[in-house]
């Protein structure tokens, strides 16, 4: 039996849920949040954390469990980030693409936002991009929802702003009065009709 | 999410008529075409909303069965034109291969079904590396300007009526002439002097530029535009002439042209 | 000793690499790319990473390594789905509808496929659902058919192989094993019988 398995049953799963949610956690998860997604007290996932932690070191995981400023997360281990270094040169080949610089505008310009905000403008499913551009550190998690569902909101970061250079959002260009707007500059180029034209079955 | 397309109940003809014929099959000796007809009709007539393209497809099937009805109600004479015949056993046997097709797909569809469901229990890992590595990661907003994401939202957010409405002649390929010249006689009278790879700059599929094209000789044939031509295999140029005359009622006749 | 502990020293290094890459990682890994950073034979990867996913699904883990789309990824266990589900709130997995389910199947099939060709197989125009599968990421156009119209041919992407949770198409079940029984065939055949006379019991 590994080190790692708790004394009861009921623990296991908990343990279970815990290292799943810890593990698609994209942020750190704070004691409160376990504690209520677990049905546990604070004080019993604060201890879970700490035993689990001891248990992945002492396995001698290339993982570990850490505790950091807002809560607890997994994290690759220090022993072998020579490795993770190379993995990172090596495997990424990251260029932005239209979606992932769309979805961007989008919450810069409109922030906080939702996904389903930015799916409904986008008309697609934000959500790979979305992770992406939150794992980059570009947007991140700013508030929940009051609604039903409580959507977790975005908006963009510090990094963000000197990644592109402005000083605060109110550098971005306006786009309020900015007209004609994309679409009509391109109807106008290609030199076509730009007004809808009720064109009627007459091709039936 | 809001823009899953609804679709009715049967997906298509091929679907509703599976379904009857399906479940008729208690005993498959006392399948009877006629119920079958009855109530695939009784089904498309429920379908009300349906789109003009949708409901062709219906139809061409209910025609095909009724044919075959038809064929068997009528008794077997010595007249009956070989070619004639040939051509409903064509029919039938495409229809039929169409329906094992639909089957074996729909069968696939649900084993399908049934993995996604089971992949939707696990997600993945996506956090990516810790911010000790941020340093290595490519910048992925190098050279991305403000002004640049000032474009890409304005791209998103525009009211998109413009340019759908075009490229909904463009797929599914079907492109008609008479659209094509609505747009000219639209476009051409205060465009001036205009090239023919101005009129079709942009556009892809090649059908909307034969289309365009067709038009343009249509409207050289009213005598309402001028086309010049300064070299063999050159530009062409075309020059509204016709006035402030923008009626398009001589082009109801104008066939349709499919990819 | 942790079950997962390899035996010697050298490949317990090579693992605690392999698990530490895999975490930081935000798409499925192939062995190729594992190999090469690991500085080993992609057969002894594949066989490290078997080992593995076995010793996480012995030790009772929350999480499982799993084979998919090509590569080697982290992810939540099923058997805690309902926790991490709680977790997840509004990443919720969207609802593949019925008709884009057997567009999907007849492209996965049958690819490289135009529109037109899907269309004579399902009876209706599949336009509206390729666009949404293809907004989805599930399908791409691969090609261009050389014929007149050059109509785009379409196929599946690693994204649908993640959906489906699978390694690659060949671990869908074959074809054959779908094709209609003598049942269905006979009840359509008699159904379709383009006269009585072949079949005098038919009841009319």
């Amino acid at each position: 039996m590994d080190n790692e398995q708790p004394d009861h049953d009921l623990t296991a799963d908990v343990v279970r849920a815990l290292e799943a949610i810890l593990l698609v956690a994209m942020e750190p998860v704070s004691s409160t949040l376990l504690a209520q997604l677990l049905e546990q007290s604070v004080a019993t996932v604060e201890t879970l954390c700490e035993k689990l932690a001891g248990a992945y070191e002492d396995a001698g995981h290339g993982f570990q469990l850490c505790k950091v400023a807002g809560g607890h997360r997994l994290q690759s281990h220090p022993d072998v980030a020579a490795y993770v270094e190379r993995f990172i040169l090596d495997g990424q080949h990251i260029r932005v693409s239209s979606a992932a610089l769309e979805t961007l505008a989008i919450i810069a310009y409109k922030q906080p936002m939702s996904r389903g905000q930015v799916a409904a403008i986008r008309g697609v499913d934000p959500d790979a991009v979305m992770r992406t551009l939150q794992a980059r550190g570009y947007i991140t998690e700013i508030s929940r929802d009051d609604g039903p569902g409580q959507a977790v909101l975005f908006g963009t970061t510090p990094l963000f702003l000197e990644r592109l250079g402005i000083n605060s959002l109110q550098d971005l260009p306006p786009i309020a009065d900015f007209v004609p707007d994309a679409s009509v500059v391109e109807a106008l180029e290609l030199g076509l009709r730009v007004s809808t034209i009720e064109s009627p079955t007459l091709s039936e | 999410m809001g823009y899953e397309v609804t679709t009715p109940v049967f997906a298509g003809p091929f679907e509703l008529l599976l379904h009857l014929m399906l479940s008729d099959e208690l005993d498959i000796h006392e399948v009877s075409l006629s119920r079958i007809i009855e109530a695939y009709l009784a089904e498309v007539q429920k379908m009300e909303s349906l789109d003009l393209d949708v409901a062709t497809e219906f139809l061409l099937i209910a025609a095909t069965l009724i044919e075959l009805k038809t064929r068997r109600l009528l008794p077997s004479r010595d007249d009956t034109d070989i070619d004639e015949e040939f051509a409903l056993w064509e029919e039938r046997d495409l229809l039929l291969a169409r329906l094992l097709d639909c089957k074996t797909f729909k069968d696939v569809a649900g084993v399908m079904g049934t993995l996604i469901e089971r992949a939707d229990l696990s997600f993945p890992r996506m956090a990516g590396p810790e911010e000790r590595f941020a340093s290595l990661m490519p910048d992925l907003l190098e050279g991305v300007t403000p002004f640049r994401l000032q474009r890409a939202i304005l791209k998103v957010t525009a009211p998109k009526q413009h340019i759908t409405v075009d490229m909904m002649h463009v797929t599914p390929i079907r492109a008609s002439v008479a659209d094509a010249l609505i747009e000219l006689i639209e476009f051409l009278p205060t465009a001036g002097r205009i090239s023919f790879s101005e009129i079709s700059k942009g556009i892809t599929e090649r059908v909307e530029v034969i289309v365009r094209f067709l038009a343009l000789l249509e409207l050289f044939k009213q005598g309402r535009v001028e086309l010049i031509q300064g070299d063999r295999f050159g530009d062409v140029g075309v020059l509204w002439t016709g006035g402030s005359d923008r009626s398009f009622d001589a082009i109801l006749n104008i066939d349709d042209y499919e990819g």
